[in-house]
């Protein structure tokens, strides 16, 4: 059986890829195109260190096929800075210390972000809620709960 | 609401330390930029996959890898045979000892499979399609055995037997017959006979704990490279470079010298990443390949196959005076040790009592091994096991003499002077500094109502130092590199930086902190223990220390006056009182500028065994609410109250205090293995692994107090471990306090849960 | 002969299964395959697991009913259906399915489809979780089975996961399927026999098996315009708050008079038998009451009363039973103010 | 001479005693003489153990001074996670 090719937008850029069948968009991000910002911590959707942006949902990387992405396009958060100057997440998670080990630090901002750009207001429990797909074994989600409403207010404000 | 309140701070005004920059690793971080354990991909790189044994004891009749060896695009095949066998002996790593017989067993089974999980071949081939594709033509013939998981019945007389060469150590005489019994660990102060004697109250009761897992989101990966010659690099996810090279280099029959380990960022490890699972396999396949081999864990791999912490059965007694005095208490503590000898029953032993001030104590604690991986260490090792059960007792002391439980605590807590239950006194230790902060607390006052509870409890961790190394280097515009050798798992990069930027005095952006590989540095014993900040730290000010009297040597040089009449301040050499005439003070930059003319390059070098770690307890206060129709137990407050020495970085101390309750709280309500009646673990996923989720918990209030610890120069104690031993006894108190039900066995499940209240009705209305 | 050791698949618990969704399940016959409740069983179980990379199953994403059926009937049962992946993937990476052919079925534009008319809504099988919950209609019209699809996995499971998948995983734990047999919904089934409707509660046969014929997928499901002083609500117990499969599921969905009486009901239940329940007893303990406490108590008993459960590593036999009936009321309750408030 | 303080295992291994009087300046002299009384405690005093002084606990560190009246407990080794 033949790879796939596979034409998408990846932060913006057009990048082409051949991939089996079976692969995974995390393994073609990961493996493929060594965007290795995407982490797999489960390979089962529990974990959500590995949430992209696709086509505008928030989803798993690891329960999408490589295939599945053609035509689409991709967020990653290789993608969620601009140039030098960091998202106001990417800020706020560091003032607010929002990670230890970091290694789940890409999935919460990706999540984060989709969350901010559906709800500039979320409270509290909404964005407990909105982020209860990604697990984190070191802070216990305080000071991550913190920065994402610190970063929403901020937005607001500019 | 995060405060830190000072108490009895020593007299050193602090610039950097105690303010919360941004760590420098931070960045990387946030940007996806930072290189984990599975994120090196390198050239002509193989992927490696270990078979597993599918049965929790069997006997490996042989194994047959022909078929594999013959696949096309699989380059090299390995099972025990390819590793050393090891004889028998123990040297300290992580939790306790380790022995290597047993280790060189646990990464690959040799006369047996003695766990679902445990290796017993790997393969490396061109890609994993086929590496997986290999596994599946290693044909193992086992002869399955019966098994035992319960440390109970692993301790009866006829119970299956692990290994046929275990005797007892500590049982005199030594026993006739072998028995899963590693161990039996004893400690005594006083006479608990007698103290009993004099108490009005004695309340005995027996606990069960279930094993549970770190939890690491990033699962164990490496990236071996062996060369023709035998010179190897490896990259991997580990809590200790150096203690991975030492065991690899024993495992595999190498010179360390010709190991290189380089540590990745890590994604979490509480004490799981401290040993080895992948890495020998990895090399040991490369070695045979001629290519770098890559090997990562699947999330089933890492809960089937490397350590969680023991689940165990304790049993308490406790008595007191109606006054509330304890006169004497005595546990028998049962932990299972998984595959291999080496539960952390001892530390269980001596945290068991160690918040109190007490004259008779006897404390009795058997290691047993049981057909479940090997256990790792696990935060505080052994601690929160103990120390569950004894706080629940203490708990229910309290309630019978109508104490209020922080007053009873304070009337038996331990202070400076206080003879430790294990035997030593303790020097200054900020127990009542908690409970007395937990009291003066807006949460301990707060309203509750119905089916909800409040519960406190407090926990105690030894903490340690060890031999560690740190170098500082000059770079030539006056920047400086600190090199350091414990792998940065929770911010001590920005730890070690503002220590080196205080001690030099000069601002933080001008040291660049980086994690030095095996070559980089001598021998750093691990991450853990809560040992970075403190026996970093001290390597870091002693190496700045160093650097500081070479740099005055240079500006004496340049002045052409004694080193005597150079003084360091301010990131300045200057001149001694007025020695030296009108010179102006020379800047890091400026004496780097003639550092070749002045005698070459500058560094400043630590090389120490760091002693008199301090201990480091807290007090936690929680409030839940019970759901008397589900028996759902929900967290509703969360103060978490502890003391850190001095905290260099509050923001990562308070992280640490965060993630310690909320790990607790997993424990508390939902982790478990569950195994079936064959020995196979059912839940090796996070879906049915219960680890808390984002909308299980409340933010987690802290609050920091500081009793300086007398032994570092800042007065730094160790934070990391202590956190997570209160929370499980706190919120079983809660929970006796809102369903007048003492659950003493974890987790706290619904189904749990609902059974007792159900139960309690019942007799209720039989009443 | 000693065992050989040779990987073997085996089950968590027998009615273990899963909240999310992937295969339209056409061709899921035999014993219950992967769920991500028993990822008990992982790579090293796998026969014969992935074969090397692009030897082993192609992928189609066809853009019309037509060719899907034609797909599926061309492989004769060894094609999966693909809509969110999320039960799929997880099947594929543990090796309980090795099919030749995965069609993607979301390129066709009636799948992905929410159109409402009068009479009610048409969902497509394989639009996301998250798609539905955002469409005010059927939010306003049926927020049970909005809030029971909100249940589904974490928001990133919902941003793929679907009903059609959700239903034919035919897992008995399945969030969304008792919220939509309390609603009545109507599945809409394609095949080479061409179409057919079917009650929700008829497409689960038995854990991971379902009543399509060879060939046959779900394209979408109907929800009928509630009538006046309707309303439904979904509740499931689950240990955490988000991410576990629910331990029991209820679904309720009940109609009041002018004067407050129950007039119509329907309850779905899941998770404490081998399929989803519509449970005709307990709509008797409602209809004709105002669903006082005294209907609410004959409902938690006739709830409980038709659970069928096992002992799992999610629950047990009486927490099950018992949990059922509390559900029940307390959705019940729920319902009952939706339906009053309009 | 320094109290030695010895407790459960240990003690069992020393023959019971609790207390020891031992002429020792630093750690190792201290564990030398140890293991010259007690030949059964020597291979358990190399490795695993560790010495508090006043109160002070020392890991593998032979010269750690031992004041006349210090009162010395040997109690295992701490690790941690």
């Amino acid at each position: 059986m033949p790879k796939h090719h596979v034409t998408a937008t990846i932060n913006g850029d057009p990048v082409e890829f051949l991939c089996a069948p079976e692969q995974t968009l995390l393994d073609v991000l990961r493996d493929v195109l060594y965007l290795t910002g995407s982490k797999e911590g489960c390979g089962s959707g529990d974990c959500g260190a590995c949430s992209v942006i696709l086509d505008g949902r928030l989803v798993c990387a690891c329960l999408v096929l490589g295939v599945e992405a053609q035509g689409c396009s991709v967020e990653t958060i290789e993608g969620m800075a601009r140039g030098d100057v960091l998202h106001p997440l990417q800020r706020k998670f560091l003032e607010q210390a929002a990670l230890q080990c970091g290694v789940c630090t890409p999935g919460f901002l990706v999540a984060a972000k989709a969350l901010l750009e559906r709800n500039p207001q979320p409270t509290e429990t909404e964005v407990r809620y909105w982020l209860a797909g990604n697990l984190c074994r070191c802070t216990g989600y305080d000071k991550i709960v913190r920065a994402v409403l610190d970063a929403a207010a901020e937005i607001r404000e500019s | 609401m995060n405060d830190v309140t000072m108490k009895g701070l020593g007299e050193r005004q602090f610039n950097v330390v105690g303010t919360r920059p941004l760590r420098p690793d931070g960045v990387d971080k946030v940007t996806g930029r930072a290189k984990f354990g599975a994120d090196l991909h390198v050239p002509n790189m193989l992927i490696g996959k270990v078979l597993r044994s599918p049965h929790a004891h069997a006997r490996i009749l042989s194994i047959d890898t022909s078929k594999a060896q013959a696949l096309p695009g699989v380059k090299a095949v390995i099972t025990s045979a390819d590793l050393c066998d090891l004889p028998s002996e123990f040297i300290p790593a992580g939790e306790m000892m380790v022995n290597f017989r047993d280790m060189t067993r646990n990464v690959m089974a040799r006369e047996k499979a003695l766990y679902e999980g445990h290796a017993v071949a790997a393969v490396a081939a061109v890609s994993e399609a086929v590496a997986r594709e290999a596994l599946e033509l290693i044909d193992v013939q086992y002869q399955v055995l019966p098994h035992v998981l319960d440390v109970a019945q692993a301790m009866e007389p006829n119970a299956p037997l692990l290994h046929d060469n275990m005797y007892t150590i500590g049982v005199e005489p030594r026993p006739a017959q072998p028995s899963n019994v590693a161990k039996r660990v004893e400690f005594a102060l006083g006479d608990t006979a007698a103290g009993f004697a004099q108490a009005d109250v004695v309340i005995e009761r027996e606990f069960i704990t279930k094993p549970v897992h770190q939890g690491y989101i990033e699962p164990h990966a490496c990236l071996a490279s062996v060369s023709e010659d035998g010179q190897a690099d490896l990259w991997c996810t580990t809590q200790g470079q150096f203690i991975v090279r030492g065991f690899c280099a024993k495992l595999l029959g190498m010179e360390v010298a010709k190991l290189r380990v380089t540590a990745s960022e890590i994604g979490g490890g509480f004490g799981g990443k401290t040993v080895v699972y992948l890495e020998p396999l990895a090399l040991a396949l490369s070695r045979k390949a001629c290519q770098p081999v890559k090997m990562v864990m699947s999330r089933a791999e890492v809960f089937r196959a490397s350590g969680p912490t023991s689940g165990a059965r304790v049993w308490v007694k406790i008595g007191a005076t109606s006054k509330g005095r304890i006169t004497a208490a005595e546990a028998v503590l049962k932990y299972q040790a998984g595959a291999f000898q080496g539960s952390p029953v001892q530390p269980g032993c001596m945290c068991a009592f160690a918040p109190y001030d007490l004259d008779n104590v006897r404390v009795v604690g058997f290691d047993v091994v049981v057909n479940r991986p090997k256990v790792a260490a696990y935060r505080a090792p052994g601690g929160p096991i103990s120390e569950f059960a004894v706080e629940s007792v203490i708990d229910e002391l309290a309630k019978r003499l109508s104490l209020d439980p922080i007053e009873f605590r304070l009337k038996n807590a331990a202070k400076e002077g206080t003879k430790a239950a294990y035997g030593p006194k303790f020097g200054p230790i900020g127990l009542v500094q908690t409970l007395e902060a937990a009291r003066s607390h807006p949460h301990y006052r707060a309203p509750l109502e119905a089916n909800q509870g409040r519960g406190v409890a407090s926990g105690f961790w030894f903490n340690i130092g060890g031999e560690t190394c740190a170098t500082l280097n000059l770079g030539e515009d006056g920047s400086v590199t600190l090199v350091a050798g414990t792998p940065d798992i929770g911010g001590s990069r920005a730890s070690l930086a503002m220590m080196a930027a205080e001690e030099l005095g000069i601002a933080l952006d001008k040291v660049r902190p980086v994690i030095g590989d095996t070559s980089a540095l001598g021998f750093n014993f691990l991450t853990g223990g809560s040992r970075v900040t403190f026996s970093s730290g001290m390597a870091v000010i002693e190496a700045a220390r160093d650097m500081i009297r070479r740099l005055c040597e240079r500006a004496a040089k340049v002045w052409e006056v004694p080193v005597e009449d150079v003084v360091w301040e301010y990131g300045h050499a200057c001149p001694a009182n007025g020695a030296g005439g009108e010179r102006k003070p020379l800047s890091l930059a400026d004496i780097a500028r003639t550092a070749g003319k002045t005698g070459g390059p500058i560094v400043g070098n630590a090389a120490i065994n760091a002693q008199g770690a301090g201990p480091s307890l807290a007090t936690h206060v929680v409030d839940v609410e019970v759901d008397p129709e589900t028996g759902k137990v929900t967290v509703l407050r969360y103060t978490a109250i502890q003391d850190a020495g001095k905290a260099v970085h509050p923001s990562y101390v308070e992280g640490q205090m965060q993630g310690g309750a909320v790990q607790g709280i997993g424990w508390a309500l939902n982790e478990e293995y569950i195994y079936d009646a064959s020995g196979r673990l059912e839940n090796p996923g996070f879906l049915d692994y219960r680890i808390p989720v984002c909308s299980d918990v409340p933010m987690i209030d802290t609050v920091i107090v500081e009793v300086p610890n007398p032994r570092h120069p800042y007065g730094v104690r160790g934070v990391g471990e202590t956190p997570i031993v209160p929370p499980m006894a706190a919120i079983a108190n809660a929970v006796a306090r809102a369903t007048g039900i003492r659950f003493t066995q974890l987790p706290m499940s619904p189904p749990r849960v609902l059974e007792a209240i159900d139960a309690k009705r019942a007799a209720l209305a039989k009443a | 002969m000693p065992d050989l050791g040779k990987p073997r698949r085996f089950l968590g618990g027998l009615y273990t299964a899963h909240a999310s969704v992937g295969s339209l399940g056409a061709h899921l016959v035999g014993p219950v395959k992967a769920d991500r409740g028993s990822q008990a069983v992982d790579e090293r179980r796998i026969i014969r697991a992935r074969q090397p990379q692009g030897f082993w199953m192609d992928y189609r994403s066809p853009s019309s009913v037509q060719e899907a059926v034609a797909l599926l009937a061309a492989h004769d049962g060894a094609a999966h259906v693909l809509a969110g992946g999320t039960d799929l993937l997880v099947k594929l990476r543990t090796g309980f399915v090795d099919p030749k052919l995965v069609v993607d079925v979301k390129g066709i534009p009636r799948l992905r489809a929410i159109e409402s008319d009068a009479r009610g809504f048409r969902i497509g099988a394989a639009a996301s979780c998250a798609e539905i919950g955002e469409h005010a209609g059927v939010m306003a019209a049926w927020p049970g089975v909005v809030e029971a699809l909100r249940l589904i996995g974490s928001t990133q499971i919902q941003g793929r996961a679907t009903l059609g998948g959700n239903l034919c995983n035919a897992s008995p734990a399945a969030d969304s399927v008792p919220a939509l047999i309390a609603a009545g919904a109507l599945c809409q089934i394609a095949g080479p026999g061409g179409e057919r409707e079917v009650p929700v509660e008829n497409i689960v046969s038995g854990p991971g098996r379902t009543s399509l014929a060879r060939g046959e997928f779900v394209v979408g499901f109907r929800l009928e315009k509630p009538r006046q002083r309707s309303g439904d609500a979904y509740l499931r117990l689950i240990p955490r708050t988000e991410m576990d499969i629910a331990v029991v599921g209820v679904g309720v969905a009940l109609t009041l008079d002018q004067t407050g009486v129950c007039t119509h009901a329907r309850v779905g239940l899941g998770a404490v038998a081998p399929t989803p329940l519509l449970v005709a007893e307990a709509a008797r303990a409602l209809i004709g009451s105002r669903v006082d406490d005294k209907a609410l108590a004959a409902l938690a008993a006739a709830t409980s009363a038709a659970c069928k459960p096992i002992d799992d590593k999610r629950g047990t036999v009486a927490y099950r039973v018992k949990v059922a009936g509390v559900l029940a009321r307390r959705a019940a309750r729920i319902a009952r103010e939706r339906a009053a408030g309009r | 001479m320094a109290r030695v303080i010895l407790s459960g295992t240990l003690r069992q291994l020393a023959g019971g005693e609790a207390q020891i009087e031992v002429e020792a300046s630093d750690v190792r002299q201290l564990l030398r003489a140890l293991g010259e009384r007690y030949p059964a405690l020597a291979p358990h005093l190399e490795s695993g153990y560790a010495v508090a002084i006043d109160g002070e606990i020392f890991q593998d560190a032979w010269f750690a001074p031992i004041r006349q009246d210090s009162e010395v407990h040997l109690v295992p080794a701490i690790r941690g996670g």
